[in-house]
């Protein structure tokens, strides 16, 4: 093949908060500051930068990339900012790795932030435009339709109840519990779940990540700058990405087909043959919490209508034979939305340098993925990193 | 490195500290408004609405009948070829008990939720669903698979939009039931 | 390991002020079905695609979801870059330069008429603690540039109102262009005043329309084409968008870009070695000003190289050939695109009434407008 | 062309109406809250300033925006400044015309490198040229709320 090898080096984060005092651009200078100086870098250093964010009708700014470009570390740079909807935070690293694997720069920093609050009084108000303007906005929806009406096809097709779904939701916010950056860390259990508030059934309060502000960032390097710069360099080795119809009510909305496209890609540049023995650990997206068993089965991490039974059964915990979402994912921690993506990159690398403390998973994990996406359930992204 | 070493960012606000002025703030209401071009499609689709019809469009190569209708096929990207009427009923693929507005705002004591569902429409290709509303049916009742039938707006008041079918009710409701009307959605825009 | 990439397909709408009889879907399937036809391939040959698009432009709040259709990109490996075509294009280029994908297609377009208040629209991109609440025109932003520009530069409004004449007078020739004129000095200055010194015809006024382009690998483009159109250089970059740190009178953006292109192309005099450019001119003044800053002429020197007839049409240097943003329309995400479009299609000696003679190399140079600091250029060349 | 079908009836063409309902509430963040409250309660301005590039920032910022450093120490830099570049403004955000044009300015305070933008009240348009010093006119403190807008311009020095 003989492409470049491209390396995360450093990573920085904010808290992620339900509404922070910072601007956005102070939350992206935040978290990229940290990832610098996690790797004594400084920003002379970096040759080009990238920033994911998601709705300019979060943060109420238009063309948010632009005004977010100091924070980001991106003046008298060649910076760019990418959005592929709540797909992004996984995207950056893609993006990144197209910087540095082109060989057009040697370190590229990648940021994403998101500062939800500022939508007010509720960021949901900024979702019932992500609808189609002429045949569906007519009827006033919420964001939590279509998931609600997703997740009742994924239980009529797999025969799966919401206790079973709500397991995901306990284990997230309790395994939040030990990161530094947690908003809704907590112990609960499936019937603190169940007995929430009904928002749109089966969605109830608490099967739902919060709304927030957070910013994130890493440093992506080339081989040669990596091997220099730390000896515990996580690489990454597969890159996907996918996005299904915009026609969502035509698909078939048990499967997430665009995660398996996406997944396709990646496994097949990382040489991965058999996922579910292969990949030891993985954060797959969880703003809902049957997202998170709906993408490990589009990410074939087990079969269709299996992720639950994995879930009760504690394979999926920390100490579990495949620890997924240990982060606490955005249910347990937090979703602003670009932010919570690259979070999950960030868990990936620290796990596969034996660096999450407290979070650590057990047995030497070699092989991690970060998934993100969603859109109009349509959006798939993947990264394979290995140490 | 580990994330516990370092000082994180992210100074925390209360959402009292916006109330009592604890923080400075200022306000903006952007004027975000469109008229944006049906084109041939849409704007086909949204006059038949208003005649009391539903439209698709065929794809003879793929072999689908397409709802919403469009000029062009996704799939194998060349133009779709041929103009055809479907049914007003369908099947119920799935659906929702909504007891929040667009806005996040819950719906009050007395406003019944409303019912989002998809509906695979009679006579478009299998799976061709659109988003639409359930109504004149206890929410308790609601199954996927159930037959449903559109109940439109009267001739008159029809606009030519979606929701000049006021919502879909099942097709063999067997109690004539008082709630005759869908709830409205709730919240101003 | 990949050495160039090319453009090797493209297709357009063209641009008109309105677009009443189709939807964004349907105009961008034309632009899209004329690109693939164009580079001989199906959109299920392409391994990647990228669309340019703004929110807000869209009127969605998420306008990503909306961009596979019409491109063929169901399923596909496919991303929205907010921002301008030509960075859509740099993107498309770096992913092809990894060797992971062969063919990129890039779409961008522009449906401003569907906005109802785009002028309150642009505005919403400025800071909105320091400079929002004064609720001004955005057209102010550049009205302060504009101010100190001439006043740095010592070039006149009366220039700056030669620009359009030219651009307007260029756009006559190409049959893609909304807003050809035959106009004078007189009538650019005699027009309302928005920001003085800009007037109402200093400022691009908005058009709709489509572009795609087909990028390939060097292998990939001599199999497809005769003619690839190789992207010799690339480059983009962004100033500080905190508008009381800026340096008022220099397009640094444009500087930064062209020097990064430069150096990929290996391009040492670009004056010399450029036979045509395509420059940003959403407001008059704004050519003279990239002029300079890409190194086209010395500073100073871009208003007496206008008025001695040498960025005109049969000039030395011929400038915006197409009609540029005055003559074409503001597109908006789309305003990189129409500049590569006409770059290819002089490059390919397909430019009908206004083909340029022996041309081997031009250039394109887009900016975001108010109140950005974010440009992009991309060097072109048969050869 | 592309479409098979396409509409040829100047009275068939129809468009949608809609609207992205949203609304907005900023906090100035960690830098602009300090600015802002010092103009509310002391009618001054602050920069910060970079040591490491010897800029400084007027609106301040918590950190370089070259070299990234932390930025935590505010000197006031006064109410004084020097028109960088001025307009002469006949429009609002929204496209309609003022009654009355005024002149914008981006003003540069002090020293600095940065400064602000705003309007210059007192002058006619000929009077104004780069280079002049200028001086804010702050509303009075009884009305200042902590915003842009307890700015009502620039006037002359005198």
């Amino acid at each position: 093949m003989g492409m470049r090898k491209v390396a995360i080096v450093g990573a920085g984060i904010t808290k992620f908060v339900r509404r922070a005092q910072e601007t956005g651009k102070e939350l992206s200078w935040q978290a990229s500051k940290m990832a610098l100086e996690s790797c004594d870098l400084t920003l002379d250093d970096i040759d080009m930068v990238t920033l994911g964010t998601a709705p300019d009708a979060f943060d109420g700014v238009h063309m948010k990339g632009e005004y977010l470009a100091d924070g980001a570390g991106g003046i008298g740079k060649p910076y760019m900012r990418h959005f592929v909807g709540g797909g992004t935070g996984v995207f950056s690293p893609i993006h990144g790795w197209f910087h540095v694997a082109s060989g057009m720069a040697d370190i590229c920093l990648v940021v994403a932030e998101e500062k939800m609050s500022t939508c007010h009084p509720h960021p949901a108000g900024a979702f019932l435009t992500i609808f189609d303007h002429t045949t569906e906005q007519p009827l006033m929806p919420t964001l939590i339709w279509i998931f609600a009406l997703e997740m009742n096809r994924y239980m009529q097709t797999y025969g799966i109840s919401k206790a079973d779904i709500a397991q995901v939701s306990v284990k997230n916010k309790r395994n939040a519990m030990d990161h530094p950056s947690a908003q809704v860390a907590e112990k609960i259990t499936v019937e603190d779940v169940l007995n929430s508030e009904t928002l749109c059934w089966p969605v109830n309060r608490l099967d739902i990540s919060p709304a927030s502000d957070g910013a994130a960032a890493i440093v992506l390097a080339s081989e040669r700058v990596a091997r220099r710069l730390t000896d515990k360099p996580v690489w990454i080795d597969g890159i996907g990405h996918s996005i299904d119809t915009a026609y969502w009510a035509t698909r078939d909305l048990a499967y997430p087909r665009y995660v398996e496209t996406a997944a396709r890609m990646a496994y097949d540049m990382a040489g991965i043959k058999e996922p579910d023995k292969e990949i030891h650990i993985a954060e797959p997206y969880d703003p809902f919490d049957y997202k998170e068993l709906h993408h490990m089965e589009g990410l074939m991490l087990c079969p269709r209508g299996k992720a639950a039974q994995l879930t009760a059964d504690g394979v999926t915990a920390r100490d579990g034979n495949m620890p997924i979402c240990p982060s606490g994912g955005a249910l347990g921690v937090g979703n602003p939305i670009a932010a919570t993506g690259l979070m999950k990159i960030i868990e990936i690398f620290l796990q596969l340098r034996g660096e999450a403390g407290k979070r650590q998973v057990p047995g030497d994990p070699r092989c991690g993925l970060a998934q993100a996406g969603v859109d109009l359930m349509q959006m798939g992204t993947v990264v394979v990193m290995r140490s | 490195m580990k994330l516990e070493d370092f000082e994180l960012g992210g100074t925390h606000l209360k959402s009292s500290d916006f109330k009592q002025g604890k923080v400075l703030t200022t306000e903006w209401e952007p004027n975000l408004k469109y008229a944006w071009d049906n084109g041939v499609a849409i704007g086909r689709y949204l006059a038949e609405l208003k005649a009391g019809r539903i439209i698709a469009r065929i794809c003879h190569k793929c072999d689908r009948i397409m709802l919403p209708p469009r000029m062009f096929c996704e799939l194998c990207f060349r133009p779709t070829d041929e103009w055809m009427y479907v049914k007003d009923t369908g099947v119920i693929n799935t659906f929702s008990i909504a007891k929040v507005n667009w806005d996040a705002s819950r719906r009050g004591p007395k406003e019944p939720p409303l019912l989002p569902a998809v509906i695979e429409i009679d006579g478009a290709s299998e799976g061709m669903g659109i988003m639409h509303m359930l109504g004149e049916v206890n929410p308790k009742d609601l199954k996927i698979g159930m037959k449903v039938k559109a109940v439109w707006k009267k001739p008159e008041d029809r606009t030519g939009s979606i929701t000049d079918i006021l919502y879909f009710k099942p097709v063999t409701a067997k109690r004539k039931t008082k709630t005759k009307a869908a709830p409205k959605a709730g919240g101003k825009r | 390991m990949i050495k160039r990439v090319a453009i090797v397909g493209i297709g357009t709408t063209g641009f008109r002020p309105v677009t009443p009889d189709v939807s964004f879907r349907e105009l961008i399937f034309e632009a899209a079905r004329k690109a693939y036809t164009d580079a001989g391939m199906e959109p299920s040959e392409i391994d990647g695609f990228i669309t340019t698009a703004e929110d807000f432009m869209e009127g969605y709040s998420i306008a990503d979801e909306y961009c596979p259709d019409q491109i063929g990109a169901v399923l596909k490996p496919t991303q929205t870059i907010p921002g301008d075509f030509i960075q859509g294009m740099a993107t498309g280029y770096m992913m092809i330069m990894t060797g992971a994908y062969r063919t990129i297609a890039i779409e961008a377009h522009s449906k401003a008429s569907n906005m109802k208040n785009i002028s309150e629209l642009m505005g919403f991109a400025q800071d909105p603690v320091y400079n929002r609440p004064l609720r001004e025109t955005p057209h102010a932003v550049a009205g302060l540039e504009m101010t100190r520009y001439l006043f740095e530069s010592a070039a006149s409004s009366e220039q700056c109102a030669q620009v359009v004449v030219k651009n307007k007078m260029n756009a006559m020739r190409n049959p893609y262009a909304a807003f050809g004129a035959e106009i004078t000095e007189g009538d650019v200055l005699a027009s309302e005043p928005v920001s003085l010194p800009l007037h109402r015809l200093d400022i691009a006024p908005h058009a709709d329309g489509a572009v795609v382009a087909v990028l390939a690998d060097e292998d990939t483009a001599n199999t497809l084409c005769e003619t690839p159109i190789w992207i010799e250089g690339i480059g983009w970059s962004t100033d500080t968008p905190t508008l009381e740190m800026r340096d008022w009178g220099e397009a640094a953006y444009a500087r930064l870009s062209a020097e990064m292109a430069y150096r990929m192309a290996g391009i040492e005099n670009p004056a010399a070695l450029i036979d045509f450019a395509e420059i940003c001119d959403e407001y008059s003044y704004k050519e003279l000003q990239h002029m300079e800053a890409l190194k086209l002429c010395m500073p100073g020197e871009a208003a007496y190289m206008l008025e001695s007839g040498a960025t005109s049409y049969q000039g030395e240097l011929p400038i915006n050939i197409s009609g540029g943003a005055r003559g074409v329309g503001h597109l908006f995400e789309a305003s990189g695109a129409h500049k590569i479009l006409e770059l290819v299609e002089q490059l390919r000696g397909h430019a009908g009434a206004r083909q340029i003679p022996d041309v081997n190399v031009g250039l394109a140079q887009v900016w975001r407008g108010v109140p950005t600091a974010t440009g992009a250029v991309a060097i072109l060349s048969n050869m | 062309m592309a479409i098979t079908e396409k509409i040829t009836d100047t009275t068939v063409p129809t468009f949608w109406e809609g609207a992205i309902p949203v609304r907005y509430v900023y906090t100035f963040g960690l830098a602009g809250e300090k600015f802002f409250r010092t103009v509310k309660d002391k009618g001054t301005f602050l920069a910060t300033y970079c040591d490491e590039c010897d800029i400084s920032f007027v609106p301040p910022k918590v950190y370089c925006d070259r070299c990234f450093k932390e930025l935590d120490s505010y000197i006031d830099v006064g109410t004084l400044g020097y028109v960088e570049t001025f307009t002469l403004s006949f429009r609002n955000m929204d496209g309609s015309e003022k009654e009355i044009p005024k002149i914008l300015a981006m003003v540069r305070i002090g020293d600095t490198d940065g400064g602000l933008i705003h309007y210059l009240e007192g002058f006619e348009i000929d009077e104004i040229a780069i280079g002049m010093p200028v001086k804010a006119v702050l509303k009075p403190k009884s009305q200042r709320k902590g915003s842009i807008e307890d700015i009502i311009g620039f006037g002359p020095v005198r």
